[in-house]
């Protein structure tokens, strides 16, 4: 029985079928999930961010698993954006997969070089910023742990890319005023926020004493950081209730994807549950189908943001 | 649609038998149609700790050996180390139970085409695939020798159904509780040279595959290794798993061990390279 | 079997006989887990934060469990600093316990007053500045947010409080600079700093559709946030290497709690743990004494900050 | 040192057997000497989910009844709605299966020194410890009337050997099937003044106790309900399940369900104020 909800979804001008989209750098390239099931079937492949040139990542270990969530360092590994785009997409697109290209950058100038590949290419449906890196022109720091630096990487890609591919935004929740930070990239031309990237953590191995990743510090992820992605998205949506919101973090069942719509979320990416389960995105969305008709919901667009109808003017 | 994780599904697996061997369970669980694509050193990836676990990540385990003849279909043995919260909570699951597994995954070792001499190496839970490994050698007509290596006797598994398919089988223990004292690589040069071995066949600790390798580096013996490293997903998706591989141009690619391994060329793995970050190559 | 190590420690010029301590609000003020263990066998009881008057908190619900975590909007219920001071402080020195008090307030003049009332007050080893809290004066800001109000607040009490009793400033960790936080709280005076206090989250209610919480936003705790506590605690013994951390978030068991000494902790408080585990405080204490035995650590002191060893110049 | 608490312990009990009762599993636990410290009213906090669950909290369930007899030492009974993944859980273990509890906590429904009229009122498996409480007041010679209410018959727990105490047991569903049709308020005050009723002991929906206390307001009848709040320790130390209680000075306080309840007096919860913050006093 399919049940009568309207599940598509926009962020800005680009339309997809379904709410439930891949998280970037939990889906590979999309290939390795292929035989788990047809990517077209989920909302988007939201790829592993690529960087310009080819690139080998921290160094191992990359993993700790911690209580309901786990930390990875992988350090952005790929293999550059040439050969991305040669290989990769044309593969998705094939597939017939709605595909949102995730870049980043450790300078200003090289997200702009990355905008100006993406500009030429066609099929895809978006460009998702990963801000969360290091910025090696200011001492390391995150480039979205910086209001000014966030703002700049936005602009250079919005100048670049022209006015028709959206640019989602991603932010890190490692900040004190994440609103503030949200604020300033939309300014700067970013049509959607992802929320959240990885909290930063730390694992101690017992027996080495010594931080247990090659890259010491870690992303945490998976269900331990859930109620941290929903404060995020519901603090974002209020303060800017006009700006579709990619949530994700810690979703590993449909009522978690609800409760991320709920506050705000006009699509949710599914990460580190695809590593317990390869088909946990084609569950999620059955489950979610289910839940928003058991709650009346004719379309999911109703759904977003529902939790805060209290507060609307 | 792509040859990655070809012939890998998801599916509830039922316990037909746990018992413990030594140090080890020998856990058989029932996987039907599945068997049909398991190669000896493909592993199986196994959710732990039931519905509201804390571990949200898959446990792998390699495959020790398929049977089709069973009365229950397809059965597949594993060979399990209590070590951790996981692996113990599968150790404690009884007959009935029921598991969520996704097999079969990796590489395999490769089979020669001709009848080789064959020597297989295990260290601790290591010797597990091998003997499935053992009777397919066997079969192709190669003489198949075998060491297996463990700190103590009580981590020696050498079951005896198993035993039948080798020509030799000799054991070394680090503490003498069993066969000789001493570590698998003690007289391996001298085994292979004594043998005319054609193909190292090894699984075990990162550190006896290293150790391998580097002795027969300099012989024209083929080294192929299950390598071991900590995964997250197991089907290629999160990258945690890579090791330094040489290419063919000496630059350096960090491949993933679950979907370019576990079975890889031990002469390619850059074990000095191993927990650094290599040269960008280009 | 009692194994040879000496468990003791400092937090500036308090001692304790081991590093195992409540955290705030999470004994109360310790009459209820005294049926469970006697309380001078820990290190010491942090009281609940206490305010100059009595207070009702926020309204119920206050609590949702979350994977490997909680959320609590407890809001900081309590009898006032006068009704504490007469019945809660003397009935714990009478159990022999080491108190250490932990104040809260809405205006940096809040805290100085509940600081000169505890002035006067003896047998207390330590006073915890939570600055974790609402900012009345500052459109609600929280005070461990904005590096310059927490400064004033650990100013307003050391000038209040003279030279002798340490202060122990607790921060939150959400935060961009947490290091810098630290930095200027220890020039304003704080002789330790208390990491990590909750990290703010929400859960939505799937029934009713709107945050669960009577306060809305909750703070998490539990295991779930124990790779952030770490990272925290590293940071900042890596900034700070010479004042001393009360660590805390997620320690359930003596791994959790040497992992937080080896990032840099002398003393670990232990909360969400108890809510599970009336007993939690003795095991924790107990397996801690048990993996420094083996790894030959012959005393507590020796195992603080040991994560860092490659570090240190 | 504190008489908060008072004769509570943790400890492990083995579940000597679960059974399904109607919507309810009617379990049965061996605690051994506590038994002689639990009241009717009390109730036990349980660890669920296993040594690697997410679910870091204690559940809390009323003691259904206790008896030192069996041939287990003390025993005890609780009936458990499967609601939600801890629920579950406990429903889901089997006889032998081991249990981390802490009991007996909270206070007790007061036991009257004279012969008295009492009206029991349970809802859903509020009825639990409403049949040990009959027990006890039986053997005080009061009269003892029973109400059970519930949204459908499979939901009215009611055990044969329980009903041999009351005088009296009246049974309402919502859906009529089983008893009348309608709530167990439907003629409360009929029933109070028509059988000289002195005291209401009720337990069951935060909705229900709410009801009762607004109809016997204005009556002379003491109420005392159970009430069920969201607990997250269940000892006091977390402030998580607090209710508005009137004071003597008009005043209000915010107590903890669980050690000041969760037998409370009705007319001093201030309903009206749960889920709110009442104006500070002073
Ligand atoms: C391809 C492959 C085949 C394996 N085959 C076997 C086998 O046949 N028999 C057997 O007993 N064990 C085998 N292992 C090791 C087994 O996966 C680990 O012992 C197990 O994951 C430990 O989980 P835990 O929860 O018990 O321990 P914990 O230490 O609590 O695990 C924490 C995390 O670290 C990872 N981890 C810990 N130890 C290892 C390890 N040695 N290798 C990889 N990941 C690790 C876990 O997967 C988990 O994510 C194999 C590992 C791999 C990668
Ligand atoms: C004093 C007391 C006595 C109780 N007696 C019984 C009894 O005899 N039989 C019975 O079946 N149930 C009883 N309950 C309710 C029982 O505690 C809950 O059904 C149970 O906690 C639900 O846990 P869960 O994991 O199944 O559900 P979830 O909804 O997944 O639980 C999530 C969290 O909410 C809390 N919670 C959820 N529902 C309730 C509830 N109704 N009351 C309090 N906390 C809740 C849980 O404790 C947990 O922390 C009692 C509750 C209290 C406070
Ligand atoms: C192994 C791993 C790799 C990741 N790589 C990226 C990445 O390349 N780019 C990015 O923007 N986010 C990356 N993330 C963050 C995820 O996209 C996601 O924001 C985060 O993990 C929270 O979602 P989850 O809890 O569902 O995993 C990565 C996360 C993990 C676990
Ligand atoms: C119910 C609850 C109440 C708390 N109340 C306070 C408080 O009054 N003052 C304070 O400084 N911290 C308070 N905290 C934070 C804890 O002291 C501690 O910093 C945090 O919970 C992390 O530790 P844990 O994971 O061991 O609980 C509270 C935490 C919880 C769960
Ligand atoms: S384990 Fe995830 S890529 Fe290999
Ligand atoms: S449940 Fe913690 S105080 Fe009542």
């Amino acid at each position: 029985m399919t049940l009568p909800v309207d599940m598509s979804t926009t962020l800005a001008n680009a339309w997809f079928p379904t709410p439930i989209f891949t998280a970037s750098g939990c889906a590979s390239s999309g290939k390795e999930l292929a035989q788990f099931f047809p990517l077209k079937d989920v909302g988007a492949i939201v790829t592993k961010s690529v960087m310009t040139k080819p690139r080998h990542g921290r160094p191992t270990p990359r993993m700790a698993e911690t209580p309901s969530g786990m930390l990875n360092s992988i350090g952005l590994q790929g293999p550059g954006i040439d050969s991305f785009l040669a290989n990769d997409v044309p593969w998705l697109l094939e597939q017939k997969a709605r595909v949102i290209v995730s870049i980043a950058g450790e300078t200003i100038e090289e997200y702009s070089t990355l905008a100006r590949k993406l500009r030429s290419v066609s099929g895809i449906s978006a460009v998702e910023v990963n801000i969360s890196c290091p910025n090696v022109e200011n001492r390391g720091l995150v480039f979205a742990c910086d209001p000014d630096a966030s703002r700049r990487v936005i602009d250079g890609v919005r100048k670049t890319i022209g006015g028709e591919l959206p640019i989602i935004a991603k932010l890190s929740p490692d900040v004190t005023n994440l609103p503030e930070i949200a604020k300033g990239v939309v300014d700067a031309g970013a049509d959607a926020l992802a929320l959240i990237n990885t909290v930063l953590g730390m694992v101690i191995n017992l027996e080495t004493m010594k931080p247990h990743l090659g890259g010491k510090t870690g992303g945490l992820s998976g269900p331990a950081i859930r109620p941290i992605a929903v404060r995020a998205i519901y603090q974002v949506h209020a303060a800017l209730p006009h700006i579709p919101i990619l949530g994700m973090g810690g979703v590993a069942s449909g009522r978690d994807a609800l409760e991320l719509i709920l506050a705000g979320a006009s699509g949710v990416s599914v990460g580190t549950a695809s590593f317990g389960n390869p088909t946990a995105l084609i569950s999620i969305q059955n489950e979610l189908r289910e839940l928003l008709a058991a709650r009346g919901f004719a379309t999911l667009q109703q759904a977003i943001g529902y939790a805060h109808r209290d507060e609307k003017p | 649609m792509t040859s990655i994780n070809k012939g890998a599904t998801q599916q509830i697996a039922t316990i037909i038998s746990n018992k413990r061997v030594g140090a080890y369970h020998q856990i058989h669980i029932n996987v039907g149609e599945i068997v049909k694509s398991c190669r000896p050193g493909n592993f199986v990836a196994i959710s732990v700790g039931g519905d509201s676990s804390r571990m949200i990540l898959r446990r792998a385990f390699a495959i020790s050996r398929v049977s089709e003849s069973s009365q229950y279909g397809g059965t597949m043995e594993l060979i399990v180390a209590p070590h951790g919260a996981g692996s113990r909570w599968l150790c404690s699951q009884i007959e009935g139970a029921e598991l969520d597994i996704v097999a079969p995954l990796g590489t395999s070792f490769g089979i020669p085409t001709e009848p080789i001499n064959a020597l297989l190496i295990g260290g601790g839970y290591g010797s597990a695939p091998l003997f499935g490994l053992a009777d397919v050698l066997k079969s192709r007509g190669c003489k198949v020798d075998m060491l297996l290596g463990a700190s103590n006797g009580s981590k020696i598994y050498a079951p005896m159904e198993g035993k039948r398919s080798v020509n030799s089988l000799k054991i070394y223990t680090e503490d003498g509780s069993m066969g000789e004292t001493g570590r698998v690589t003690e007289s391996l040069l001298e085994i292979v040279s004594n043998r005319n071995i054609d193909v190292i066949y090894s699984c075990g600790p990162m550190g006896m595959l290293r150790a391998i390798t580097e002795l027969v580096a300099h012989t024209e013996v083929i080294h192929q290794c299950a390598v071991e490293e900590s995964m997250a997903c197991g089907i290629g998706i999160c990258m945690t798993c890579v090791l330094p591989i040489r290419n063919e141009d000496g630059s350096t690619s960090m491949l993933r061990s679950c979907i370019d391994g576990p079975v890889m060329d031990g002469s390619r793995v850059q074990w000095d390279l191993v927990g650094q970050i290599p040269e960008v190559h280009q």
